[in-house]
């Protein structure tokens, strides 16, 4: 199988110039008839439903982006070009929320991330017990951010705390509660993702991992890798592509979601917690600009997309787009 | 056996109960809060403030009670949850699976750059964008329904079922689906007698992940239902009252949304790793 | 009105491609949920030939006491055939989802709680004005106590009133008998006036005892003299309107937190020297003296902490002595007791209580079967002997002066709060809601954005990030930004 | 059992601007077994593909039996393939494996499904292994299943995809020798694409070879190795490969010569008749051919009555029934097959020396001019990358 790995007919329907012996033209099938592959026939509906739900939201999106919109005394919108984003760049909290995104989720994706193959190269290591630990790791992710929220909530408050508690025990926080230091309250927002989230990453990377054939392993152990060399040179590369999957599901997650820092800190203390996703949520379901927010949104889409693509492009080498 | 083979250069102890210990650490980590949580759930309201924090004390159910047999129960809201969940993993799985493999196995120059729209399409952020789907859910009356909240979350699974699902194809030959084909099948059952039985495990752990998902969300959930059709996480934020939070009730939602998800989750944890795998096939 | 409708018609079909879905699929499916008239300032009241739908939706905030009337509607159900189906959800939560029903006209939910500044203001014109329909069922409106009446039933000015006063938490000051009973008199002689909290204390006393029982009481009777909500959070804001108001300080320029009812153009206040003195006041209070917690708590954080018997005062919302007077939840149920807040050194006005009421009303684009069922349903909630129910089980305030007036009910004001059947009448809540006593917000539709400014603020000056001046400055800045 | 022709069959990649198969006109007749062979990329698999129906030809008619199947779907082609990964179903057991296309494309009862299945797994001794999953069995097995599936659908043609190509040499002996016997058991038409020219020769009823998307020669094993159409076909037929060397036609003394061209380091004299039947002039450049084994050596010159070169000994490669010499001759290597007996040392210098009947000569553009005389000539169909021309 060298060079064929080309097996649908989309590069065309036959032009049957020369006309052979007895033509059978009859039973050309319906599928090949058709003016796109089978492939695109499974597709298509996905494709459509995708279009219908992303598409028109981003139209609107797109068009009230250049619209004020304003509800009382009555529904009204006027078009107002840039004015949105003219007003954006202008907006302290909006710069704000952008630098406090950039600690949040890069912190969150470092820490995820290194802990995440640590795990995973830990479980696929282990012996015994495998079973066991892989269904503990993964159980913060089966709760609701919500209630995640809540529940760290009740582990960092500064009077009841258990986790104040423990950080008093060893001197520490006794006068500052956690939250209400911007270090240690940013810190405590990406400790509560990395808790709830990092499992995510683990299941990613333990399943590519136990599908790297054992023969790359013996092949370095021949060439005479151990330990720590084997695993850069011989896992990691071949990890890559779980590794961009992994960062690029988290990055989209961490831009967009903000339930549980609404809950702990509300974005405080001093917006030092606004991350982008919270910013927006306030500007748009909370404030109703919706012009404003469409604006701020697209803003968001973009960069996550750049940062997809980067994750993608330079991980990955592409799409996915294999051989 | 692949795992012994694995030798490295550190002491044999360590190589033996080095992960074991790492393991251990990040079993702690994970299970604190979640056993504090259980832990809770079982406490009277003064006992789980007091501080330094107890582990010793008299047990209540009444949260437990409460939820179940209380005046508002939240039985509808679990069953709406599994509802949701589940018809939102098989409508991903499902788009996912046929999807993934037309993606999988197109031969297109594009192929590229609609492979990146289809994921990009869950980078929209859902705070301004369910905006618009708001409109267009109350005119398609889709608001307050299970099937307009699936097809809501499904806007977020579908991208990442097509990819997870697409991955699995590329692993599965394509000479297994020629060979059907010269058979004497047709795409569709190459498709689905060849290819589909292979990639099962990798369309269990699609779904698992579309089901967490789904059961995690929180803003459609809270725009598109109203009372008789709200799901668990809904139902949760709801025990932030004005005058406090019902923390042994919000503890208690926590091991009650955490349960079922964790006895699913053990069941089919096979299905979920083995199923992200799929290196059996590829020979 | 028939322009009304066609402006929001133009909305859904400026959203492009999505209006050509909607507006089909809406002719299809037989018009979705519009209906009735809506919006428009006459009040037209279903006709007689109505009958009345026999179910509705209501969407409340989560509260008691609606949770309580939630366990009672099977009453209203029996005596009117109507069924109610309850959606419950925090402030904020309710706010977007009755937000985007209003504004989008689906007519999802009926009957709604009407928070005054987060739907009230924003959204009255999708809320049915109800004076006729006072005036057809002999509603009894004039008794629902004159705060209510202004804060959160009318908006316009012009005496259309959209919602019935159904609740009102109010922000007073929560202290601990127990400590001010053994440590009272020493402080009183130490500090050289009335230590224990009374309503002619000034802020500024406040503070002097705060720090007092910080250095003099030992730590396991309570740790700290106060303790705020001073979360990045709206609770930070509501309780530094309540302060500056009191130093005579202003939000916007002309608005004292007596008149709801702004005029056309308002500009942003904060920049005056009363204002700044308040926020140096509020820093000092918060950084130097509060319990550390002080910064990651809102209301509730304040209360849990108070319940645990951290804090020997706090400003708070009243509705939470509720929760200090269950002794399974409190450590303090037979020591909590209320008074108004501390005075301010303003002059020109008193404030001493927040206004934290709402109303329920009529949402305007439902047909006029749900209205009228709906009407029924508000009328009955708010009625005097729903209202006592609601008080009796803990959950509500009432707002009606006919309701303080029972005995029962004057009887349960005058005792402690250990004892007291109706923990929701503390003693000085009728002498908070003395319109010379009570500060109040204005009914300006982008109160929630404007809020935002001021506790984002504020919390980084509390956080020690801002000087009080430059966080005023800040305020200002940011409310002409949104003004 | 049908024959199969292709007429004027091209495969172009849209896309790539790649043509696979270029203008490839081909008979198999009923029942023969045609090897398809040529080095990787020369559009072999491509051309079976095409015959499979798994590949739309670009331009051309493929037709099995009397219909033209081009617009045909693979299963209406009545055609079996073996794939070079064998491609069996994995989560099915071998009896399904074999079963499946007749389970999916006839309407034959279970029992008879059953009936057949048993047969084929009989023929090719897997009867035991019937309820096996494929992972659990070796190569050599899961090659027998993938006939199996072939020849349990009593097809029009098999289609083999370098079906040996994953098995240890041992195996594929014993593998070449199994399909060779059930094919002709069987006697069904039937293609077969290898990259290995020793499995063609051993193979095939005829031989077709393929080089960069055109068809180069067809013709009988023997044919195609003693009389190769071009220089490709000399080269790539025979292991080792054929002896060349570039010359030009000068003339000394009269008499016509070759010389090599780069260093003349070989000098050939070529008789009248020779320059004669293959119209040499000089100046012509032709490539000079030899095979292996009629290359002769010696220590000395004086061992041959015609004419010698000397050249120098580099390897010595004893395969037992003979010893292969490597030769430097000016700059290009030479190859002779030589008794076990004789065995020079390296470095050593020696003399080669190969008769006129065992040349080959080839012209400017490849084609061949002459090829070694046997003494029993045998007919030759040649058919060039051109077709006609």
């Amino acid at each position: 199988m060298v060079e064929h790995q080309h097996t649908t007919e989309i590069s065309g329907v036959p032009t049957d110039a020369y006309v052979g012996e007895e033509p059978d033209d009859m039973e050309e099938s319906i599928l090949e008839s058709l003016p796109i592959s089978f492939e695109m026939v499974l597709l298509a509906p996905s494709i459509i439903t995708l279009a219908v739900l992303s598409i028109i939201p981003l139209v609107v999106m797109i068009s009230l982006s250049f619209m004020e919109v304003s509800f009382t005394p009555i529904e009204e919108q006027i078009f107002v070009g840039v004015e949105n984003y003219v007003d954006m760049t202008n907006d302290g909290n909006f710069w704000d929320a952008w630098k406090a995104t950039a600690v949040y989720v890069g912190g969150s994706l470092s820490l995820q991330l290194g802990l995440g193959i640590l795990i995973s190269v830990m479980l696929h290591r282990v012996i015994v017990g495998e079973n066991v630990f892989t269904s503990i790791v993964i159980m913060p992710m089966m709760i609701a951010p919500v209630v995640v929220g809540l529940l760290w909530q009740f582990m960092l408050d500064p009077t009841f705390g258990l986790y104040t508690y423990l950080m008093n025990q060893i001197g520490l926080f006794i006068d500052q509660p956690i939250l209400g230091d911007p270090n240690s309250a940013m810190a405590a927002v990406i400790l509560m993702d990395t808790w709830q989230w990092t499992p995510l990453i683990v299941l990613i990377i333990l399943a590519r991992l136990k599908s790297i054939p054992q023969h790359l392993y013996e092949a370095a152990q021949v060439d005479g890798a151990t330990g720590f060399t084997q695993f850069r040179y011989v896992t990691l590369p071949l990890l890559k592509p779980a590794i961009a999957i992994a960062l690029l599901l988290r990055s989209m997650d961490l831009m967009r979601y903000f339930a549980k820092v609404f809950i702990t800190t509300g974005g405080g203390p001093s917006n030092t917690t606004k991350i982008i996703g919270l910013y927006l949520y306030e500007q748009a379901l909370r404030f109703f600009n919706l012009g404003y927010g469409s604006a701020a949104g697209l803003v968001l889409l973009a960069v996550t997309v750049l940062m997809g693509l980067a994750f993608v492009e330079t991980i990955m080498g592409g799409a996915g787009d294999d051989e | 056996m692949s795992k012994a083979n694995q030798s490295t250069a550190l002491p044999k102890s360590v190589r033996r109960y080095g992960p074991l210990a790492v393991l251990g650490l990040v079993a702690v980590w994970t299970l604190v809060p979640l056993f504090w949580m259980f832990l809770s759930s079982l406490k009277i309201r003064r006992s789980m403030f007091e501080f330094p924090p107890t582990i010793i004390f008299e047990p209540t159910l009444r949260y437990y009670q409460d939820m179940f047999l209380g005046a508002n129960p939240v039985t509808p809201f679990l069953t709406n949850s599994v509802i949701v969940a589940l018809g939102t993993a098989v409508l991903s799985v499902g788009l996912g699976t046929i999807g993934g493999y037309g993606l999988s196995r197109l031969d297109l120059r594009g192929k590229k750059p609609l492979a990146f729209w289809i994921i990009s399409t869950r980078m929209a952020p859902i705070v301004v964008v369910v905006i618009p789907l708001f409109y267009i859910y109350n005119a398609l009356n889709l608001l307050n329904t299970h099937i307009g909240l699936i097809i809501a979350h499904t806007t977020f699974n579908l991208p990442f079922a097509i990819w997870l699902m697409r991955s699995f194809f590329d692993e599965v030959p394509v000479a297994l689906e020629e060979a059907a084909l010269i058979d004497g099948a047709t795409k569709w059952q190459a498709f689905r007698k060849v290819s589909l039985p292979l990639v099962l495990p990798g369309m269990g752990a699609t779904a698992i992940i579309a089901i967490v998902f789904s059961w995690n969300d929180f803003i459609f959930a809270l725009i598109f239902t109203n009372n008789a059709t709200q799901t668990m996480p809904v139902a949760a934020s709801q025990l932030v009252t004005q005058t406090g939070t019902l923390w042994g009730q919000v503890m208690a939602t926590g091991v009650v949304i955490l349960l079922p998800m964790v006895t699913f989750g053990v069941i089919v944890k096979r299905y979920l790793v083995s199923g992200l795998t799929m290196g059996a096939v590829k020979q | 009105m028939p322009e009304h409708r066609l402006r929001r018609r133009e909305f859904v079909q400026s959203t492009g491609l999505a209006a050509g879905i909607a507006a089909t699929a809406g002719c299809l499916s037989g018009g979705g949920g519009g209906g009735g008239g809506g919006g428009a300032n006459a009040s037209q009241p279903p006709g007689d030939d109505v009958e009345a739908a026999s179910s509705i939706q209501f969407i409340s905030e989560s509260t008691p006491p609606t949770k309580a009337l939630q366990s009672i509607t099977d009453r209203f159900t029996g005596e009117t055939g109507i069924e109610v189906e309850y959606t419950l959800s925090p402030l904020l939560n309710y706010t977007e989802k009755l937000a985007n029903d209003l504004s989008s006209e689906a007519g999802n939910f009926d009957a709604c709680y009407v928070d005054p500044y987060n739907i009230g203001a924003p959204y009255f014109t999708d809320l049915e004005p109800l004076n006729a329909y006072i005036d057809d069922s002999g509603y009894d409106y004039e008794d629902h106590i004159e705060v209510h009446r202004i804060a959160c039933s009318e908006y316009e000015g012009d005496g259309t009133i959209r919602g019935l006063p159904y609740d009102c938490p109010t922000m007073l000051l929560a202290y601990r008998g127990d400590v001010l009973d053994e440590y009272g008199d020493q402080a009183t002689s130490d500090l050289g006036f009335e230590a224990e909290p009374n309503p002619d204390m000034t802020w500024s006393q406040y503070m002097e005892v705060a720090k007092w029982i910080n250095e003099n009481v030992p730590d396991d009777m309570v740790e700290y003299g106060t303790g705020h909500m001073a979360k990045q959070h709206q609770s930070l804001a509501n309780e530094f309107e309540m302060i500056q108001w009191a130093f005579g300080g202003t939000q916007l320029e002309g608005f004292d937190g007596k008149d709801p009812i702004l005029p056309d153009d308002v500009s942003a206040g904060f920049t005056d020297d009363a204002s700044v003195e308040a926020a140096e006041f509020y820093q000092g209070l918060v950084s130097d003296v509060a319990h550390p917690g002080s910064t990651t708590w809102d209301w509730t954080g304040v209360a849990q902490a108070f319940a645990n018997g951290q804090i020997a005062m706090a400003p708070e919302w009243h509705e939470f002595n509720g929760l200090f007077a269950d002794p399974e939840s409190s450590e303090v149920a037979d020591s909590v007791r209320w008074t108004l807040a501390p005075s301010g050194p303003a002059e020109s006005r008193n404030v001493q209580a927040h206004y934290g009421g709402s109303s329920i009303g009529i949402n305007a684009h439902i047909t006029d079967a749900k209205k009228k069922a709906a009407w029924m349903f508000i009328e009955w909630a708010t009625s005097e002997a729903i209202q006592t129910e609601l008080l009796k089980q803990a959950g509500g305030t009432p707002t009606r002066t006919s309701v303080y007036e029972r005995d029962e009910v004057k009887e349960a004001s005058e005792q402690s709060t250990a004892e007291s059947p109706m923990p929701n009448v503390v003693p000085p809540i009728l002498e908070g809601w003395d319109l010379d006593n009570i500060g109040q917000r204005p009914h300006h539709p982008d109160w929630l954005q404007l809020e935002q400014v001021i506790y984002t603020e504020q919390s980084k000056m509390v956080n020690g990030n801002q000087s009080p001046a430059d966080t005023m400055q800040a305020c200002e800045d940011g409310f002409s930004t949104t003004l | 059992m049908a024959q199969i022709a292709l007429n004027h069959v091209t495969k172009e990649y849209s896309g790539a601007d790649i043509v696979a198969v270029d203008d490839v006109s081909l008979e198999i007749d009923d029942g023969e077994f045609l090897v398809l062979v040529g080095p990787s990329g020369c559009g072999k698999s491509t051309t079976l593909r095409t015959v499979a129906g798994l590949e739309t030809a670009t331009e051309g008619d493929v037709s099995i039996g009397s219909t033209r199947v081009n617009g045909l779907e693979p299963r209406d082609r009545d055609v079996a393939m073996v794939f070079q990964n064998y491609a069996l179903y994995p989560h099915m057991n071998v009896r399904h494996n074999i079963g499946f296309g007749l389970r999916l494309a006839t309407d034959m009862s279970k029992g008879e499904i059953e009936d057949r299945v048993e047969e084929a797994a009989g023929l090719l001794e897997i009867t035991d292994l019937l309820d096996q999953k494929p992972k659990a069995l070796s190569g050599g097995q899961q090659q027998r299943v993938a006939l199996g599936r072939a020849i349990v659908r009593e097809p029009q043609a098999f289609l083999f995809d370098e079906p040996l190509s994953n098995l240890d040499a041992r195996l594929r002996k014993q593998m070449r020798t199994e399909i060779a016997r059930i094919q002709e058991q069987l006697d069904v038409t039937s293609i077969y694409v290898t990259h290995d020219q020793e499995e063609a020769m051993t193979m095939g009823d005829r031989i077709a070879v393929m080089n960069d998307g055109k068809l180069q020669q067809v013709g009988r094993p023997n044919e195609v190795y003693n009389d190769p159409a071009n220089r490709f076909v000399a080269g790539f037929i025979g292991s080792p490969s054929m002896n060349m060397l570039e010359s030009e036609v000068a003339e000394s003394d009269g008499n016509a010569e070759l010389q090599s061209a780069e260093d003349g380091a070989l000098t050939y004299a070529l008789s009248a008749e020779m320059t004669d039947e293959y119209a040499l002039t000089p100046g012509d450049r032709v490539t000079i051919g030899a095979r292996p084994e009629d290359v002769r050596v010696a220590v000395s010159p004086d061992a041959f009555d015609s004419q010698s070169h000397e050249t120098t000994v580099d390897v010595v490669e004893p395969l037992g029934s003979d010893n292969l010499l490597y030769l430097s001759l000016g700059e290009t290597t030479w190859t002779a097959r030589v008794p076990p007996s004789f065995e020079p040392s390296t470095g050593e210098s020696a003399y080669l020396s190969f008769p006129p009947e065992a040349l080959h000569l080839f012209d400017e553009r490849g084609e061949t001019l002459k090829s070694r005389d046997l003494t029993d000539p045998l007919t030759t169909s040649r058919v060039t990358a051109a077709g006609t021309d």
